[in-house]
């Protein structure tokens, strides 16, 4: 539903306040952020400080405590993750989640097909229609994954590719949806610095391809430092900064809290 | 790929060559009965009597100068099974005559199959007695209709028990229970006895607790218990009736004629009534019945299971009789013999088939156990039987 | 398009073989052939609709028999004839006793009726997951044993339902068991296929994708019970005579049983399971009566063909735990690649 | 007899039937919590026990002895179960494992029809176990006495070990996670063959008080307990001790309150009624009576 139509059109995203507890342990407080089209917001923090949990609520995989979530000047405040998916906010996690015994091409598609309905007849009398939509599919899925270097492995299992090739096909998958925000957790997890440094790229690319709004998790700070517009550092489920990053990087809280203690 | 493809191909040509024909000089009766499965308790025993007739049979020189031989499946309490099985003693094994089943699901799974191809089937077991309107011409019985048995239940307790009030416990999960118990109620009320009590359970059940403490609260409470039960329950449900402190006189059919039911309920069973073929009796039975049990013991190293097995044991010497009477082994000439049975003396009554009708006139037998003995407490004819 | 073409050539082709083979066994093999040709037809229906709701959604229904007694029950009402009615189910509702339907339309209404109860209970159920929907779908499958042994009017209670008429034959059986492949493969290569499996997958991440889980498995669910449904009305009409024991714990242990062997999610695999088991047990059927090689003889055995089967299926188990064939299907077209490239 | 000993008798009644499902809930709820395998054939442990006892029994050995013994060879089968059919499976899907325990079921009750012959036996049953206890107007079976006794002394013997021996909390920390309990270095062979044999005994117990309240034995004797357990064990939510108990005296009171309370038209509708409530459970309380409501986590 509409609400406040006084907002700048650009602005994406609007989140007020947003809390969450479980059983009675303050995960996330007072969570605030605006993002405008074609930001790329980097959310910083040691584990467990509830960066996690900001996308799971923006998702709907989590139920809120309190605050408002407006996406694209609709409340999405209470919205099933299907519906949020629906709207345009694509996502992956933090612990890959791919459905493991279809093909790669297959997760593209299964991400791909949520835009365009077919008809149950359609499907099963064959019809022209839904052949050409299902031949469509596939190229576009073939060409979404030849951009990240995963054409070899679109007809096998997507279990059966490597940690690194997993969570490109996660980015592939969530890309393919055709979101207006793409929130990406972890993206460079477990990957060597040339891999991450690939997948930078790619971020950038599709960013750019795509007109995408991303928000990125992040432990590795040259990424963020690389692709952010805007960083914000999460401890023990507030805010302690925000800003520029290169502001950022010299707060002494930030310091203090996280970058010290990393190094 | 190739290996799967190459071992389903020797599956299926070991199937192939498994299908070929056999064939021999026997006189062959096809005999199903249920083996293994849900139905394998009341079946295995008349197996074991049908044997037993067509070993008896042929060491006395046979029939026609020809060996009985009986060509036997099991049907796994499954009607598809079933009917594949009947569909080969047909095709394959050329029976002239089929018998077997003591339930009427079983045999409406294989008779229809028999009466196709022209074969009588005759049922040593299942008491329906609208079982033969269903397959006309070719389905017999060997036994009595459980209405027959239920109307004589009912004149026993009302004549001779004085009972003018009854409590009805019937298993809610076989077609002889159930008919059995309705036509008792019916042939009950009628003489002008009252049912003030009807309880259900179903096959199986174990534990019967619910169901007694219902009827212990009764006031007051009912001159006698109809407890219309299988073989396998009934030993449980006297037992546990006589626990709770209950003395009433127990009454049921056939299905009581098991010597499981006296050692379940130990003391428990004494006072208690039911209808049945003969008084299976090691020692008050009669001479038949009494060669019978020698002979079975002899050769199964046990007593009679229940009365199903005198009843495959009497099914066979049946169908021997009418392919002798017949002087022929063609199925045809063995129906038409067979409905003309008269006077065939069995260790379960003697078979008469009157003209037209392809259940047998038998006469019933009410057993009572006291003092920890069989004893055959009256030889009745009923004298109304509610129709089927 | 040569590609879809070449699938719409083989696939013809396919269906060609499999009738003219019918028409062999119709024709040369005799009656006991001709049953064993139908029940495998009614399990090739059963098996593949349990595929499609349990294979493709990974939901494990226990109750599917369930569905099988209700399209039975149902179609055995409508086609008993009027002068059988007044006999064997005097107290049915008017309306029923007056009416005597052709097969084909008491067919459908029979896969309906199921259809509409799996509707009303998935609503429910499938917000179930993991063995907590085998238990609860067992327990529909008791429910409805319960309910059809004690509704005298409509089935006769746990008396035998006789005197249905024998319609069902191996080309109206065959018919329907190659129009439930056709339609389920076409769902699994469609967008409904992919949504059921995805959800089966990871269910979050189906979620994050836009797909409407519940809904994705109730089509699955009422699709599966309709054809399980016409299943149960086929059988009815070829067995024509059962109680309700006759849907229990061995039909549903059997069924799934060549689910399982052929492969949770693969329709190839449920073809070929079907065979296998069929003629397996029938193999061991025949065996256990007893036989003699040469001087060895075999003395009867009841019982030893369920045994046998039992171990085998134990070590199916330890060496092929997802079955013969896992999700994947038999791909007829690299068998025809890999000649052209032999030939070529 | 009065509304107060109609009551009396019926909730000595429940409690006597909920002790058998409590035994036997027991040791398919343990297997559960660990291998995630709901084994199906748990019930025909019960057939091999009483089996054994009754042939013992006709050889002459004493019933007590006899009745030991045949609690011995449930504890074995159960074992033997374990080792040659599901650890060879062990990982494969949760749906392979319950076809496997099916498929021991249909092993085990087709050898026994091929052994035993599936016409049912007498189990005799010693005067002990025979008689009625009479307190005022009350009449109370022995057996229900014993059944009763039995179940708490085998539930506070259960509850030591689990809470006091090395090998019991390996097993209830193998019941919250097997990896872990695997990387902290506990022996998960053990573990689950002492879940197996614990289980399984329970089951023999429950075999000879069954067998006795019935007086008869058959090769499918097994069917209809393992079904109750079942209901009992996901009442009081699968995998844990406590709610196995819990779960079998609410199946027990549930039918005996159904039996009692229901018009007789309705009565046969018991089992669909049990279930249906089942099913209801589950909706609301997806983990039983006693489990969490948590959903998975992200």
């Amino acid at each position: 539903m509409p609400v406040d139509m006084s907002q700048s059109s650009h602005v994406l995203l609007e989140v007020k306040n947003l809390s969450k507890s479980f059983r009675g342990l303050m995960a996330l407080q007072n969570y605030n952020v605006q993002l405008t089209e074609g930001e790329i917001l980097g959310i910083i923090g040691p584990n467990g400080a509830g960066k996690s949990t900001v996308f799971n609520l923006l998702t709907g995989h989590l139920n809120l405590t309190k605050g408002s979530i407006v996406f694209r000047n609709i409340d999405i405040t209470h919205a099933a993750p299907e519906e949020i998916a629906g709207l345009g906010i694509g996502r992956t996690f933090q612990n890959i989640r791919l459905f493991g015994s279809m093909s790669c091409i297959g997760n593209v598609i299964a991400a791909m097909q949520m835009k365009e309905r077919q008809s149950l007849l359609g499907a099963i009398l064959n019809l022209s229609h839904f052949r050409e939509q299902e031949k469509r599919f596939a190229m576009q899925a073939r060409t979404l994954l030849a951009l990240f270097n995963l054409q070899e492995h679109a007809d096998s299992p997507a279990l059966s590719l490597s940690y690194g090739d997993q969570r490109r096909l996660e980015i592939v998958r969530a890309v393919a949806l055709k979101p207006r925000l793409l929130l990406l957790d972890e993206p460079t997890a477990g990957m060597n610095p040339h891999e991450s440094a690939e997948v930078i790229n790619l971020i950038k690319r599709i960013h750019d391809e795509y007109h995408l709004t991303i928000i990125i998790i992040e432990h590795n700070m040259p990424l963020v430092m690389k692709v952010c517009s805007r960083l914000q550092v999460l401890n023990y489920g507030e805010i302690i900064a925000e800003g520029k990053p290169e502001n950022v990087r010299n707060d002494p809280r930030v310091i203090e809290s996280y970058l010290g203690r990393v190094g | 790929m190739k290996k799967t493809v190459l071992f389903l191909a020797a599956i299926l040509v070991i199937f192939l060559v498994s299908c070929g024909g056999s064939g021999s000089k026997n006189i062959k009766l096809g005999m199903l009965y249920n083996m293994t499965g849900s139905q394998a308790s009341l079946d295995g025993p008349s197996s074991n009597g049908a044997k037993l007739a067509a070993k008896e049979i042929n060491a006395a020189g046979g029939v026609l100068g020809k060996q009985l031989e009986l060509v036997s499946y099991d049907g796994k309490s499954d009607a598809e099974t079933i009917g594949k099985a009947a569909a080969q003693l047909v095709e394959k094994d050329k029976v002239v005559a089929m018998f077997g089943f003591s339930d009427s699901d079983m045999v409406m799974a294989a008779a229809p199959i028999a009466a196709k191809a022209k074969i009588v089937f005759i049922t040593s077991g299942a008491t329906s007695p609208k079982l033969p309107s269903q397959v006309p011409d070719y389905l017999f019985l060997s036994c009595f209709g459980d209405n027959v048995q239920a109307a004589a239940a009912a004149e026993y307790s009302w004549n001779t028990l004085n009972a003018k009030s009854a409590y009805l416990l019937i298993d809610k999960g076989m077609e002889y229970t159930l008919l059995l118990g309705k036509y008792f109620q019916e042939r009950f009320t009628e003489l002008g006895g009252s049912v003030v009590l009807e309880d259900t359970y179903q096959t199986g059940d174990k534990d019967f607790s619910a169901q007694i403490t219902k009827l212990k609260a009764l006031k007051p409470a009912p001159d006698m218990l109809f407890i219309s039960s299988g073989p396998d329950d009934i030993g449980t449900i006297v037992k546990q009736v006589r626990d709770a402190g209950i003395t009433s006189p127990i009454f049921g059919g056939d299905g009581y004629d098991t010597p499981l039911l006296m050692e379940i309920a130990g003391k428990g069973a004494n006072n208690v009534y039911y209808t049945t073929h003969s008084l299976m009796d090691k020692n008050a039975g009669s001479p038949e019945v009494q060669k019978f049990i020698a002979a079975y013991e002899a050769e199964y190293n046990t007593a009679p299971e229940n009365a199903f097995a005198g009843l495959g044991y009497d099914t066979v010497y049946l169908l021997a009789d009418a392919i002798k009477r017949a002087n022929s082994a063609d199925p045809k000439k063995i129906r038409e013999a067979l409905q003309t049975t008269k006077d065939l003396p069995g260790v379960t009554g003697s078979i008469t088939f009157e003209p037209g009708s392809p259940i047998p006139q038998k006469g019933v037998a009410i057993i009572e156990i006291q003092d920890d003995a069989l004893k055959l407490a009256a030889e009745v004819v009923p004298e109304k039987v509610p129709a089927p | 398009m040569r590609r879809d073409r070449s699938t719409a050539i083989v696939s013809l082709a396919a269906i060609g073989i499999t009738f003219l083979v019918l028409w062999l066994l119709h024709s040369f093999g005799g009656y006991y052939i001709e049953r064993i040709v139908i029940g495998i037809g009614i399990n090739l229906i059963l098996v593949i609709s349990l595929n499609l709701a349990n294979g493709f959604t990974g939901l494990f229904s226990l109750g599917h028999i369930g569905f099988m007694a209700i399209g039975a029950y149902a179609s055995a009402i409508l086609t008993l004839p009027l002068s059988l009615k007044s006999t064997n189910l005097p107290d049915l509702p008017v309306f029923l006793s007056k009416i005597q339907m052709p097969f084909l339309p008491a067919v459908l209404v029979g896969g309906l009726i199921a259809m509409v109860v799996a509707l009303l209970i998935g609503l429910s159920l499938m917000r179930l997951t993991g063995p907590y929907i085998s238990v609860a779908t067992m327990g529909f499958l008791v429910i409805v044993q319960v309910v059809l042994t004690n509704w005298d009017s409509m089935t006769r209670g746990a008396r035998t339902f006789a005197g249905v008429p024998e319609y069902t034959n191996v080309w109206n059986v065959w018919i329907w068991a190659i129009l439930v492949l056709y339609i389920v493969w076409r769902i699994k290569f469609s967008s409904f296929g992919r949504k059921m499996m995805a959800a089966r997958d990871n269910e979050i991440a189906a979620r994050s994708l836009g797909i409407n889980v519940m809904a994705s498995r109730l089509l699955a669910f009422c699709i599966s019970a309709f054809f399980t449904g016409v299943a149960g009305a086929l059988w009815a009409h070829f067995i024509t005579a059962f109680s309700p024991k006759s849907f229990y714990f061995s039909q549903t242990f059997s069924v799934v049983t060549m689910l399982v062997v052929g492969g949770l999610g693969s329709l190839s695999g449920s073809v070929v399971g079907v065979m296998l088991i069929t003629i397996l047990s029938e193999i061991l059927r025949n065996a256990e009566r007893g036989f003699s090689i040469g001087p060895l003889v075999i003395p009867e055995v009841y019982g030893a063909s369920q045994v046998i089967m039992a171990v085998l299926f134990v070590l199916f188990i330890v060496f092929r735990p997802r079955g013969l064939f896992g999700d994947a299907e038999l791909d007829v077209r690299r068998f025809f690649k890999k000649e052209k490239e032999v030939s070529g | 007899m009065s509304a107060g000993e109609y009551i009396s008798q019926q909730i000595i009644n429940a409690i006597s039937i909920g002790s058998l499902y409590a035994l036997m809930a027991i040791g398919l709820s343990m297997v559960f919590g660990i291998l995630r395998l709901i084994n199906f054939a748990h019930g025909d442990l019960i057939m091999v026990g009483s089996y054994t006892t009754v042939l013992l029994l006709s050889g002459g050995i004493p019933f007590v002895w006899a009745s030991l013994a045949g609690i011995a060879a449930s504890t074995i089968m159960g074992l033997l179960m374990e080792r040659l059919a599901y650890r060879p499976i062990r990982g494969a899907p949760d749906v392979a494992m319950l076809l496997t325990s099916f498929a021991v079921t249909i092993f085990l009750e087709n050898l026994a029809i091929i052994l035993f012959k599936a016409t049912s036996r007498a189990f005799p049953v010693p005067p002990v176990l025979n008689t009625v206890v009479s307190f005022g107007n009350l009449q109370i079976a022995s057996l229900n006495i014993i059944s009763i006794l039995l179940t708490i002394i085998l539930l506070i013997l259960l509850t030591l070990f689990v809470t006091k021996t090395e090998t019991g909390i390996s097993m209830r920390a193998a019941s919250q996670d097997l990896v872990a309990a695997r990387l902290m270095g506990i022996n998960v062979n053990r573990v689950i063959a002492a879940a197996f044999a614990i289980g399984s005994f329970m089951a023999g117990v429950v075999g000879i008080l069954w067998s006795a309240k019935v007086g008869k034995i058959d090769p499918l004797m097994g069917f209809n307990p393992v079904l109750k357990a079942f209901v009992a064990s996901v009442i009081g939510g699968l995998g844990s001790i406590p709610s196995a108990v819990l779960g079998g005296y609410v199946l027990g009171a549930l039918e005996i309150l159904l039996q009692g309370l229901l018009p007789a038209n309705v009565v046969p509708f018991r089992d669909a009624l049990v279930f249906l409530i089942l099913i209801l459970l589950l909706l609301f309380r997806p983990n039983g009576i006693l489990g969490s409501t948590e959903k998975e986590k992200i």
